[in-house]
């Protein structure tokens, strides 16, 4: 089952990627843009076919290594 | 003060919640002869922790040497200051990152390097060397691999990106450490010595200046998060862990000491912990004078801030400064080309008050003498450490094998190659690393000149634990001997005492004792201390460290092409002991 | 030699690049501002290692769009000597001076040693004082250093003779365990189809001085200087 | 309007970091799991409101800043 993980920095917490890409859109002449935030997509295959079993199994790689639950958060999607 | 954002009711159990004790209640009741408002009790709560007014530790840090002919100025500014000749000064300081590196190891001890720089640059030096000093829990338990990497990442993510050589350190594992982890980070700056910058404010009228990046509701203290009502409806808790921008404080360090090259600050100090409050506190209560500030003026990352956070807030890479009247724009200037947040967001007074405005009406006023003098200070019980038992070396019998005995002193965490640790730090960046990480103390040269300082971290915390007073005494003399070790003059030391809890007598004898054995060891080798850092309750489970008091020195070596090394340069040559 | 270095917010190594510049061609280079629109004339800009912008989103992306950039790419186009040193490496591929990109390292690790490079193209402005085959040894210090582009671009790159370093040991193999970021091929440095801008990511700045623990590095400063002077 | 760019490398391009994430999974004793990628998402806001300008603008701004179109492809997911 293959499946995507995104992991965004939670609520006010800084975003020092964001806001320097912000920073640089603005210096390039692309107005109006606001609220940019930076995570991550991760992308896997894993064997688990069962769907539940599957998000399950993605819900504890998220906790234990994927995401630092401590500033962000995570959301998955099964894709099949 | 009609302000709805005091309009919390300030109970004795909010009082509480924010760490105050009754008798702490009745000063503070005094103080200001009303109840205060939250903001107020904010402000009373960060000022009496004993992050900010050492309470525990004080009376005793009172008795460590700080005086000597290379002194320029000992502890109480943000870094200490010695001479080293040529018309120019080292200003260093060491500082912990200990609970926030174990709750979040990467970004905990970004932080911590991230803020003593800013200490040290603050003060108008610009770095040239970090060191850290760390200590882990057993290698073994579950914990450890990714506290150590989560904190070597983080340390060199923050010291590569600001371009400062990380040359030295330590780290060692012991049990102790499992549950409370010790990251301690010290930087070395260098600065002009007639060119020296301190946080006494003065001159009525002059404006307060901000700087750097904007507010955000970081660190805002977890116990006094969930009373109070800004929360959004995001069932998520707000983490209590900052993130740290390391480009902005590259960026801070460059544009303040473009504008120290100049004449047109009075004093300057960095948001540390307590951003905001105790910067502010501090400036007006070194210059015996008031400040006024205009909270809605203040540069905010968030919508919707109180007073209360903009005050508690502790957001990274921020500083505060008051400047000559009429020198604003030439400030605005430099700091826009650097593209970092100014505004002007107070004033100097002579009421000797901390006044809050939020759009011209006041919201929090307390008189600052009384704020700081009567700061707790706890001259706690504490009972001497009981003598251990000395070791026989009879009873101990021989390895049967030294080639055995010499693998496994070798292959042990402790005394292992910490390699893998320094080569993910730029300890080259600036061209001048003399003596890189691996040898005794490391040797930086100063830009344009044959000298250079040397420098080494050190503490054995077996030994404090067996005998506090001996432990700290040799802390000092081991890195004594190490900076001795490649040719340079001892100078001056900071440190950073970690201890347990300081309620209990036995720890607290602990404590007293390092001070007293560091005390007798900073005379005897006229090493004095400058700056230095307390942590306490560092405890898991009731079980506290090993008691840590780290020492960071420096020494000045004239030529750093004669400084020595450890390395054995040729076959054949006789090798010397020396010493008792 | 007339040079100049270019300045970024967040560039941490110039003070490095311009002692080295300064050792070789007696003269101090000129310093331009990322937002400047137009150089100084000069025979060489160099682009010094750091952090540009923190080298947030990619290493050297933001840099890379900067007005001075768009300078810096005239310049090459007519035939100006161009040196990118780590950053200023990242910098160059983001601008498509050279080709390829600097991916993060094999090992997720930042990586600061003394690395052993085997010169193999000592017929370039930038290399002619080393020999072919040379070993030299300059200091690495970089997060971002894993070379990647695809096989086709690699196999010109080395037909046309422009894989100017490689990471090797002691005795000059190149080989997989030498390979200390996990670069293509093991690449250190590569040059533009003209031969007229170089980008690598060791440090030859921070290898000019008996003190540093080598001064493998003055060669190719010294090159320059002999080739632009 | 608000809106998403996944950006992801390329196929062929070897991801050190999906590696590394496959490889500590394998360790934490997730078996099974396979082709580990990891990407970027930056979420951001801009002033237009218009559907097909809106895209075009940011296609504008992955091409110039936010993907390296040497080693990155790039999708958006436009919300509203
Ligand atoms: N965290 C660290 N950061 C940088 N250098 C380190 C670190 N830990 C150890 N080192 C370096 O490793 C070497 C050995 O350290 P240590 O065993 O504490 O030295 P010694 O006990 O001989 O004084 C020293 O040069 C030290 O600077």
């Amino acid at each position: 089952m293959k499946a995507k993980v995104y992991i965004t920095l939670k609520n006010g917490v800084l975003d020092p990627q964001g806001k320097a890409i912000e920073h640089a859109l603005g210096a390039l002449d692309f107005g109006g843009v606001n609220e940019v935030r930076q995570g991550k997509m991760i992308e896997l295959d894993i064997a688990e076919s069962d769907e539940a079993k599957a998000k399950s199994q993605i819900e504890a790689m998220c906790e234990k290594l994927l995401a630092n639950t401590v500033i962000e958060n995570y959301a998955i999607e099964l894709i099949g | 003060m009609s302000n709805d954002f005091n309009a919390i009711e300030i109970t004795p159990e909010l009082i509480a919640e924010h760490g105050i004790t009754e008798e702490e209640r009745e000063v503070l009741m005094n103080i200001m002869g009303r109840m205060p408002t939250y903001t107020e009790l904010g402000i009373f709560s960060v000022m009496w922790s004993e992050h900010c007014s050492y309470k525990s530790s004080r009376f005793w840090l009172k008795t460590l040497p700080t005086e000597g002919p290379q002194v320029i100025c000992g502890p109480g500014e943000n870094a200490g200051v010695v001479d080293i000749g040529d018309g120019q000064a080292a200003i260093f300081k060491m500082e912990s990152h200990n609970h926030p590196s174990y709750i979040e190891p990467y970004q905990g001890a970004a932080t911590g390097v991230g803020g003593i720089m800013r200490d040290v640059f603050t003060m108008g030096a610009r770095p040239i060397a970090n060191l850290n000093a760390l200590r882990f829990g057993s290698p073994d338990h579950p914990k450890t691999r990714h506290l150590v990497s989560g904190v070597v990442a983080g340390i060199g993510g923050y010291g590569n990106c600001m371009g400062v050589p990380t040359v030295g350190g330590e780290t060692t594992f012991h049990p102790s450490y499992n549950g409370n982890i010790l990251v301690n980070a010290m930087t070395i700056g260098l600065a002009n010595a007639d060119k020296i910058f301190y946080s006494k404010a003065s001159g009525i009228g002059n404006p307060v200046v901000y700087v750097g990046s904007k507010t955000g509701r970081d660190g805002i203290h977890g116990a006094t998060m969930a009373s109070a009502e800004f929360d959004d409806n995001s069932d998520e808790k707000r983490p209590t862990v900052q993130v740290g921008d390391p480009f902005a404080e590259k960026l801070l360090l460059e544009a303040c000491l473009e504008l120290m090259a100049g004449d047109s600050i009075i004093s300057i100090q960095d948001m540390g912990a307590a951003g905001l409050t105790s910067s502010s506190v501090e400036m007006a209560d070194k210059g015996e004078v008031g400040i006024e500030l205009w909270l809605d003026k203040v540069p905010m990352r968030e919508e919707g801030m109180t007073p209360y956070e903009l005050m508690l807030s502790e957001s990274q890479e921020r500083m505060l400064m008051v400047l000559k009247p009429g020198r604003e724009e030439e400030a605005r200037k430099i700091f826009e080309k650097w593209e970092l947040d100014f505004a002007v967001i107070g004033t100097v007074t002579d009421t000797r008050h901390l006044v809050l405005k939020w759009d011209g009406e006041v919201v929090g006023d307390i008189p600052v003498p009384p704020l700081v003098d009567a700061s707790p200070m706890y001259e706690r019980p504490w009972e001497p450490t009981p003598k251990a038992v000395e070791i026989d070396a009879a009873s101990v019998a021989a390895p049967s094998s030294l080639t055995g005995a010499l693998k496994q002193m070798i292959g042990s965490p402790n005394m292992a190659s910490k390699r893998w640790i320094w080569e993910q730090y730029d300890h080259l960046v600036m061209g001048e690393t003399i003596q890189s990480p691996g040898g005794d103390a490391a040797v930086v040269r100063i830009p344009g000149k044959t000298k250079g300082i040397a420098t080494s971290s050190d503490c054995n915390p077996v030994y404090v634990k067996a005998d506090p007073i001996e432990g700290g005494k040799q802390a000092v003399a081991e890195c004594w001997r190490n900076i001795t070790a490649t040719g340079a003059k001892p100078l001056a030391i900071t440190n950073n005492m970690n201890f347990g809890n300081p309620e209990r007598p036995n720890i607290m004898g602990q404590f007293v004792g390092a001070i007293k054995g560091m005390s007798e060891a900073c005379i005897a080798l006229d090493f004095p201390v400058v700056s230095g850092n307390v942590s306490l309750y560092n405890e898991t489970k009731g079980e506290g460290i090993l008691p840590t008091p780290v020492i960071g020195g420096i020494g000045v070596i004239a030529d750093v092409a004669k400084s020595m090394n450890m390395a054995l340069k040729n076959a054949d040559e006789e090798l010397v002991l020396i010493g008792e | 030699m007339k040079s100049a270095v270019i300045l970024f917010p967040g560039t941490n190594r110039e003070n490095d690049a311009i002692a080295a510049l300064e050792q070789a061609s007696g003269s101090k280079p000129q310093l331009v501002w990322h937002g400047e629109t137009e150089l100084p004339k000069v025979d060489l800009i160099m682009i010094p290692g750091g952090f540009s912008y923190g080298d947030y989103l990619r290493s050297g992306a933001m840099a890379g769009k900067s007005p001075v950039m768009r300078a810096v790419a005239d310049q090459a186009k007519a035939g100006v000597s161009i040196i990118g040193v780590c950053n200023g490496f990242q910098i160059l591929t983001e601008t498509h001076l050279l080709p390829g990109a600097l991916m993060r390292n094999a090992h997720l690790k930042f990586i600061c040693k003394r690395a052993a490079l085997k010169i193999e193209n000592a017929e370039t402005r930038f290399t002619s004082k080393y020999d072919a085959g040379q070993v030299v040894k300059y200091p690495v210090a970089h997060h971002d250093g894993n070379y990647f582009a695809d096989s086709e671009t690699l196999d010109r790159l080395e037909g046309e003779g422009r894989v100017a370093l490689r990471y090797c040991d002691d005795d000059g193999v190149v080989a997989p365990e030498t390979n200390l970021n996990g670069s293509q091929r093991n690449i250190a440095g590569i040059l533009n189809e003209k031969g007229n801008v170089l980008g690598m990511m060791p440090h030859p700045e921070n290898a000019i001085d008996p003190l540093h623990g080598g001064i493998d590095g003055r060669g190719l400063f010294s090159s320059m200087v002999e080739a632009l002077s």
